[in-house]
């Protein structure tokens, strides 16, 4: 309740200030001075069990095909689920955060792709977007439990305000298959999702670590607050970070927007004179940032990015010292993968956790593909499916 | 002076008012007594409408005491003065049209039961006030926006009695009325009086204030001049107090016949939804004086001329050219110019400079191809010409006095130097010493070759000015008359004796 | 004219008056002293070129959003307008050298249709401008995420991008200068030329009263939809400069609309029209890069950046234009 | 005609109605060709709770529009309340009506700002209401990196997720709610006080109306609708949500709901019956689209002309009207 009283103060202190001084101005940055240098207190998201467990799998060896990734398992934990099993054809009916950004563009074209490769098994795939409103999510769940769908797969604009509606499809009675983002609740029959957040946070934050110079400066660009996978990401950096005493010299939120990002960047730049290292909890903004350095004329320093094409390109045409975490877009397939198996009563692992490679200097060039738009993203596994390249461009 | 009534419903004791520094009120006494219409009357300016208002608690004076009732007042805005039982019917009206006639009037104090507006009450009360006025056939549940102007003005009358007011003020209540609807009032008038509610009778027209007051207060320039007893007083005695007429000898000489050009406009059978087949000659170098009521289609005219609200029917020639003007932008590049009796509303941009009001036109209407710098030597020496004061020509418009306002809006149109003017009301508001330099000027265009048109409500000024004035009632040219006139004449034709009568 | 007591230059331009330049260049002046006390370096050529360079499209924007604003209406679809025509830029250019110039004039031209179109149904169809440019946001979004199913394609050629990014390098005193910021100088020589114009000043007319304009011969409908092309064709001017500084994306525009509002009106421009400079709005916008950047170098936390924003709005609205009424 | 032209106004049924049951009509068509069923219990629940979120907030807008200011603030509001709910309930029931009743105090203090602001320190309603969006904005980015707080399982199985048939009960608590407000405005002399301030500040003023004392209340109340709006959502959302508010546009989305309902902008005209149309339009819109699974986007340009086209056809009525 604190937080509401100061809401309150803070806002009749600025309604009587609009009368009188600048004051307010300088109030809340004071304040926020805190939270903007340094990496300030933990993340209320992370947990320190989940973080062991998911370094551990970073070595871990998966189970499963090689060259299908998305059908492999890290550690796999064996549900039943006999009681699932149905004759097919089937219709899968599909509840979408969004469609916003890119990663969601190509992983749901993987995901209609594999659908198709599905062929007849699949007599009908409804797909509805909630545009990123979680209350248009909730409404769009329960309008799909009407819909007789054998299966639902969901993935969750948010993991908290989500868990009410995906409980209540459990008691429907249908198999529901959550990936990408989670929920607080075990009734799934299953939640798909590659290594995750402390994986990406912790292989990026390692790497710029060690290769910027010691007791340097860094700055760490995230897209926004309260998104548990991004949550997850930075928290794991911010350990890495604190473990390796680097100098977090600033951390700001870009909105996935280039141009802010570059204008921060360059101020950061201007202010520190040098910044030594790049961590970042997603892609989006990583090619602005290199050439934030690029065009105020500085070495561009150790920086991560993700397996978005465009970075990559920038990387190995610039030769950067640069390191590209995934959180692969294959896991777009495995849902409907894990759907059929699930209807044909086989089992399948709870959690399934599918491997999350890196892009490294070595692996570099066998993922650039100068075909594919700037935005692809190279972790897609969907070479083998239908309709590849042009679905994708 | 008549000694006051007995027991005074109101009682001003010099009351003053001063708006920015100008003296508007200076020391006003009145005495309205229950039952009395007491008819308040002066010229444009003279502080009639500012008195209203500090009555109904709008404006709060300077100095002097209200006493209401017996017992002295002090309101700190309308709502005060209607709780004491003072109402007010304002020049324009202050009804919402998407309201129905119940919501109108009631507005500001809604009857209420149990925390709830009480429809019916208001439904009920509103009937009951329209019967007790005699126009129990006005639905009170229907929307103000669906009713003619007379029935508006009912509405209004209602709306003022609504807190059963003792007192009720009426500011030119006939202003926004064709001439039959003013019978109408009249019959209302006479009702409230039996009903012992006194009245304040604010209007221009001498008819009806002899018609109608049993005392007539004359103002000027802010001062009372006298109260008589209508009985004991005629039209003329009470002109010369409003007046003066050694005012008219301030008016510049008029045009000699022999020095008239052509005609430069003609209009024949013009018509729209105000006017109706009008015809009309201005030669070069004439005033052309427009007398009439308001409403009566004055403005109408010079509007259709200009091109705001065009002839719909008959045609018009410039200098023997015929001409469709369809836009005041069309009529201004025809050398036609527009000086608007709605000063704030429609003649100044309130918050430009002297500089950029007094450029408007040329620079919406005419390619600046002249020269910008020569245009804006010529708009100096104009603004000097027309005796501007103002601290610059950057100050913002607003702060300047009417008149001077006034000089603005004219060396606008100077700077286009048209062939044909329009005045309307060009001097209403505006203090005696600009009026006479704003009639010089209208006086020096015609001389130069310029055919004016002036419509003016204030009979001196209109004759004064004119070489010739048409008056105008209901839509139409009720009939011209040549210099030299006298009000008599032009009253009879604007109120047209015979409908007066009836 | 007779000048009546008329007081001595320098006082009348420190004379507080509304819509004038004096609370502006007052607030430019506390952030420029912040900025000096924390970041000196910040004026060294270098740096200040940068900066002028990368606020050089929310200043034309603002310079834009004045005409549309001075003359009594809104225009909230800038952002949109921006992000579509970056994205269409990308897909069209498709990191084709040869089709950059053709792009450049297309979206010119783009933007000056979508302005007409709100201009049009603005001032003939009587629709307020807020909802037309309201619906027109969502219209050019959701048309453009349409039309590239959701995901930017193609790429910029670098000859597109060099205007937003590149810069003359080894400039005498100056070091590098941006493009961006030439192209900045000349658009808002123009933006001034055309506010000292016959148009500009009965445009502010039009804003202050309708009526009079229209009975001194303005055509009160033309000047508004001008105004509303002039935005729209800034608005293209700015995409050009932000896709070329930060390449494509669908943040390219976001929020910029309020942006370039809040700029003008910090430029003390009154919201409802009828006052108001085109230099201040320009000033406006720069204080708000300008406080953006302040806030960098601060530390503020990124989070906590539209409090500030807030803050500053509302205290200099509530300073410099205690007369716009509330409608 | 005479007859009609009497007719007073409050029988009036607000055009949008007709175009809703010509969608209605229509989607229902098109969903059925398309093997879809529109009508089905499911897809009429979700429609309801959609247009009960927008709607509630909507109505307080349809005051301040009505009385010609304007409220960019709501959406921000919105998330205050959640969060203000859930993080005082904490979860228990017991917290529950010291909850509701903090976050309606919070929201109405919010709206008593706006107010002052707009009448007082006579502030464009535009510009002040963004100003405090940003204030709070600023404020929830900060103190928030996600949901916070647990609403009250009590809550949750009866605002959030209780029905009466197809009917949420949250949606009769948005019939309940536009119901006060009509009757706000039909029977209470500050319903009618703010029609006229809208309508003509003058007028109200001459008429003894105290027009700053009635915006500020405008201003409460649609801060105390859009408070509540949040509590509905944080009893959906089983916790406070700091973007739950910006992330569903309840600003503008509120606000084209009430343009659409055909009150207008700018005052005076209008009332909440047509707003909870607007909202009934805009989600059977989502509805209709989400059975063709139209895309996303394509839904957002049919908005954009929707809201265009309705605003045009309220103005040539006010035209035809004021030529008559």
């Amino acid at each position: 309740m604190r937080r509401t009283i100061a809401a309150l103060a803070a806002v009749t202190l600025l309604g009587l200030a609009g009368c009188a001084t600048d004051e307010p101005a300088a109030g809340p940055s004071g304040s926020a001075s805190a939270a903007g240098s340094g990496t300030g207190e933990q993340s209320k998201f992370f947990v320190q069990a989940d973080y062991d467990a998911e370094l551990a799998l970073l070595d871990a060896t998966a189970t499963g095909p090689a060259d299908r990734p998305w059908e492999q398992v890290l550690n796999p934990k064996m549900v039943e689920t006999a009681k699932f099993k149905k004759a097919g054809p089937h219709k899968l009916c599909f509840s979408n955060a969004a469609l916003n950004n890119p990663w969601r563009q190509v992983g749901f074209k993987t995901m209609q792709a594999e659908v198709e490769a599905q062929g007849s098994r699949i007599k009908e795939f409804v797909h509805v977007d909630a545009e990123g409103k979680d209350q248009k999510q909730i409404a769009d769940i329960n309008d799909l439990l009407g819909k007789g769908c054998d299966a639902l797969i969901v993935s969750p604009n948010t993991t908290a305000t989500l868990t009410p509606a995906v409980t209540a499809a459990c008691k429907a009675g249908l198999p529901v298959i959550v990936f990408d983002r989670g929920v607080d609740t075990p009734c799934p029959v299953t939640f798909i999702n590659p290594i995750g957040g402390y994986g990406f946070g912790h292989v990026g934050a390692e790497f710029v670590s060690q290769r910027m110079k010691p007791g340097g400066k860094l700055l760490a660009l995230r897209i926004l607050p309260g998104v548990d996978v991004l949550e997850t990401r930075w928290s794991a950096a911010k350990v890495a970070f604190d473990k390796a005493g680097v100098d977090v010299v600033g951390v700001e939120f870009t909105d996935g927007d280039p141009a802010k990002t570059k204008k921060i960047v360059n101020d950061y730049i201007q202010r520190h004179g040098t910044i030594d290292g790049v961590w970042m909890d997603a892609g989006a903004v990583a090619v602005a940032a290199v050439e934030a350095f690029q065009d105020a004329g500085k070495p561009v320093p150790p920086i991560n990015g993700e397996d978005q094409l465009d970075f990559l390109k920038l990387w190995k045409d610039k030769g950067l010292t640069a390191i590209a975490p995934t959180y692969p877009t294959y896991q777009w397939r495995t849902p409907i993968i894990a759907a059929l198996r699930i209807l044909d009563g086989q089992p399948v692992s709870n959690p399934w956790k599918l491997p999350q490679p890196t892009v490294t200097q070595e692996n570099l060039d066998s993922y650039l593909d100068l075909d594919m738009p700037p935005l692809h993203y190279a972790m897609c596994g969907c070479t083998d499916l239908p309709g590849y390249p042009q679905r994708w461009k | 002076m008549s000694d006051p009534p007995p027991v005074p419903l109101l009682a001003l004791r010099g009351i003053g008012k001063a708006f920015l520094g100008v003296r508007v009120l200076d020391g006003i006494d009145l005495d309205v007594a229950p039952g009395e219409v007491h008819a308040v009357v002066g010229e444009n300016g003279a502080g009639k409408s500012t008195l209203m208002k500090i009555i109904s608690g709008v404006h709060v004076p300077d100095g002097g005491s209200i006493e209401f009732a017996g017992e002295p007042r002090a309101f700190r805005g309308p709502r005060d003065a209607q709780r004491a039982g003072i109402g007010m019917i304002h020049q324009e009206f202050t009804l919402l049209p998407e309201r129905t006639v119940a919501e109108n009037v009631h507005l500001g104090h809604e009857p209420v039961r149990r925390g709830l507006v009480d429809r019916r009450q208001m439904l009920h009360h509103t009937r009951q006030l329209l019967a007790s006025i005699g126009e129990s056939a006005l639905p009170a549940d229907a929307r103000v926006s669906r009713l003619g102007i007379a029935q508006q003005q009912v509405v209004e009358i209602a709306k003022a009695l609504a807190l059963d007011a003792r007192l009720l003020i009426m500011d030119e209540p006939t202003a926004a009325l064709a001439d039959h609807e003013v019978e109408l009032l009249y019959g209302l008038v006479r009702r409230l009086q039996q009903r012992g509610i006194g009245l304040l009778y604010v209007s221009h027209r001498l008819t009806e204030v002899f018609d109608l007051s049993d005392r007539i207060t004359v103002l000027k320039d802010g001062r009372r001049m006298t109260t008589l007893r209508t009985a004991d007083t005629t039209a003329d005695e009470l002109v010369r107090h409003m007046v003066g007429r050694e005012l008219s000898s301030y008016y510049p000489d008029r045009a000699d016949p022999a020095d008239l050009g052509p005609a430069r406009l003609t209009v024949r059978g013009g018509g729209n939804r105000k006017l109706r087949d009008v015809d009309l000659e201005l030669r070069g170098g004439e005033v052309l004086g427009v007398g009439g009521l308001q409403g009566s289609g004055r403005s109408a005219l010079a509007r259709a001329v200009f091109g705001a609200a065009p002839f719909t029917t008959g045609e018009v020639t410039l200098d023997g050219v015929p001409v469709r003007l369809r836009s005041p932008r069309a009529a201004i590049r025809a050398g036609v110019a527009y000086v608007t009796e709605d000063r704030k509303g429609e003649g100044i941009v309130a918050r430009q400079s002297v500089l950029d009001n007094a450029l408007l036109a040329s620079r919406a209407a005419v390619a600046a191809r002249s020269g910008r710098a020569a245009r804006a030597t010529r708009i100096r020496e104009l603004l000097a010409a027309v005796r501007v004061r103002a601290a610059g020509d950057d100050q913002e418009i607003r702060f300047l006095s009417g008149g001077n306002q006034q000089k603005v809006v004219l060396a606008r149109w100077l700077m286009l130097s048209p062939r044909i003017l329009l005045f309307d009301e060009p001097t209403r508001g505006i203090d005696v010493g600009a009026k006479s330099a704003i009639h010089d000027l209208v006086r020096r265009l015609a001389r130069d070759g310029a055919a004016v048109l002036m419509i003016s409500s204030e009979l001196p000024e209109l004759l004064g000015m004119s070489d010739r004035i048409i008056v105008m009632r209901d839509g139409r040219i009720a009939g011209e008359l040549p210099a030299g006139t006298t009000e008599k004449d032009v009253v009879a034709l604007a109120v047209g004796s015979v409908e007066a009568a009836a | 004219m007779q000048t009546v007591q008329r007081p001595p230059l320098p006082l009348r331009l420190l004379r507080v008056r509304p819509g004038g330049l004096v609370p502006i260049i007052a607030l430019l002046a506390v952030l420029l002293i912040l900025v000096a006390v924390r970041q000196p370096d910040f004026f060294a050529p270098p740096s200040l070129m940068s900066f002028l360079g990368r606020s050089a499209p929310i200043i034309l924007l603002a310079a834009g959003q004045y005409f549309v604003i001075v003359s009594g209406e809104f225009d909230l679809s800038v952002g949109a307008l921006v992000t579509a025509q970056v994205v269409v830029a990308a897909r069209l250019i498709d990191s084709e050298p040869a089709h950059t110039w053709p792009v450049v004039l297309l979206l010119l031209g783009f933007g000056a249709l979508v302005g007409l179109v709100n201009g049009l149904i603005t001032t003939r169809l009587r629709v307020p401008s807020f909802i037309t440019t309201l619906g027109m946001l969502l219209i050019l979004l959701g048309a453009v995420y349409l039309w590239s199913d959701g995901a930017p394609k193609g790429g910029l050629s670098d000859e597109f991008r060099r205007f937003g990014r590149w810069a003359f390098e080894d400039v005498p005193v100056l070091g590098r200068v941006p493009y961006a910021l030439i192209v900045l100088l000349a658009f808002a020589a123009l933006a001034v030329l055309v506010a000292r114009s016959d148009f500009g000043r009965t445009l502010i007319a039009v804003g202050d009263n309708p009526r009079t304009a229209e009975l001194s011969g303005v055509r009160v409908w033309r000047h508004r939809t001008i105004a509303f092309v002039l935005s729209g064709v800034a608005a293209a001017v700015a995409a050009i400069l932000i896709g070329g500084y930060s390449g494509v994306s669908f943040q390219a525009g976001a929020g910029l609309e309020f942006g370039a509002i809040t700029a003008v009106v910090l430029g003390g421009v009154a919201l409802g029209g009828g006052r108001g400079s085109v230099v201040g709005a320009m000033l406006g916008a720069l204080s708000l890069e300008l406080l953006f950047a302040l806030m960098n170098f601060y530390g503020v936390s990124g989070a906590l950046r539209s409090t500030v924003q807030g803050a500053i709005i509302l205290l200099a609205v509530a300073v410099s234009a205690p007369r716009s009424s509330s409608r | 005609m005479r007859a009609l032209a009497f007719r007073p106004t409050r029988w009036a049924v607000p055009g949008v109605f007709v175009a809703l049951a010509l969608t209605l009509a229509i989607g229902w068509l098109v969903v059925l060709i398309d093997g879809g069923q529109l009508f089905n219990q499911s897809t009429t629940v979700s429609l309801l709770h959609v247009a009960a979120g927008l709607g509630l907030v909507a109505v307080g807008q349809t005051l301040v529009i009505l009385g010609g200011s304007l409220d960019l603030s709501v959406a921000y509001v919105v998330s205050l309340s959640t969060l203000v709910a859930a993080e005082t309930m904490n979860g228990s029931d017991g917290a529950l009506v010291p909850a509701i009743g903090l976050a309606l105090t919070v929201s109405a203090a919010v709206g008593l700002f706006n107010g002052l602001l707009v009448t007082r320190l006579r502030i464009n309603a535009f510009i002040a209401t963004l100003g405090v969006g940003l204030l709070l904005k600023g404020y929830l980015d900060n103190g928030y990196d996600g949901p916070a707080g647990a609403t009250s399982p009590a809550l949750v199985q009866t605002l959030g997720y209780q029905r009466i048939g197809p009917v949420p009960l949250s949606f009769l608590l948005l019939v309940a709610v536009a119901g006060v407000v009509w009757l706000a405005l039909a029977r209470t002399r500050f319903g009618h006080h703010l029609v006229a301030v809208g309508g003509d500040p003058e007028v109200a003023r001459l008429s003894g109306v105290r027009n700053d004392r009635v915006l500020v209340t405008a201003h409460v109340l649609c801060s105390l609708c859009a408070g509540l709006a949040g509590i509905y959502l944080a009893s959906r959302l089983g916790s406070g949500a700091p973007r739950v508010g910006s992330e569903g546009l309840y600003d503008l989305e509120s606000i084209a709901a009430v343009v659409i309902g055909g009150t207008a902008l700018a005052g005076g005209r209008g009332g909440v019956l047509g707003t909870v149309g607007g909202v009934l339009l805009l989600a059977s819109i989502d509805a209709i689209f989400n059975q063709l699974e139209v895309d996303a986007f394509f839904k957002q340009v049919i908005r954009g002309v929707v809201i265009i086209a309705a605003v045009a056809v309220y103005a040539r009525r006010a035209l035809r009207k004021g030529a008559v």
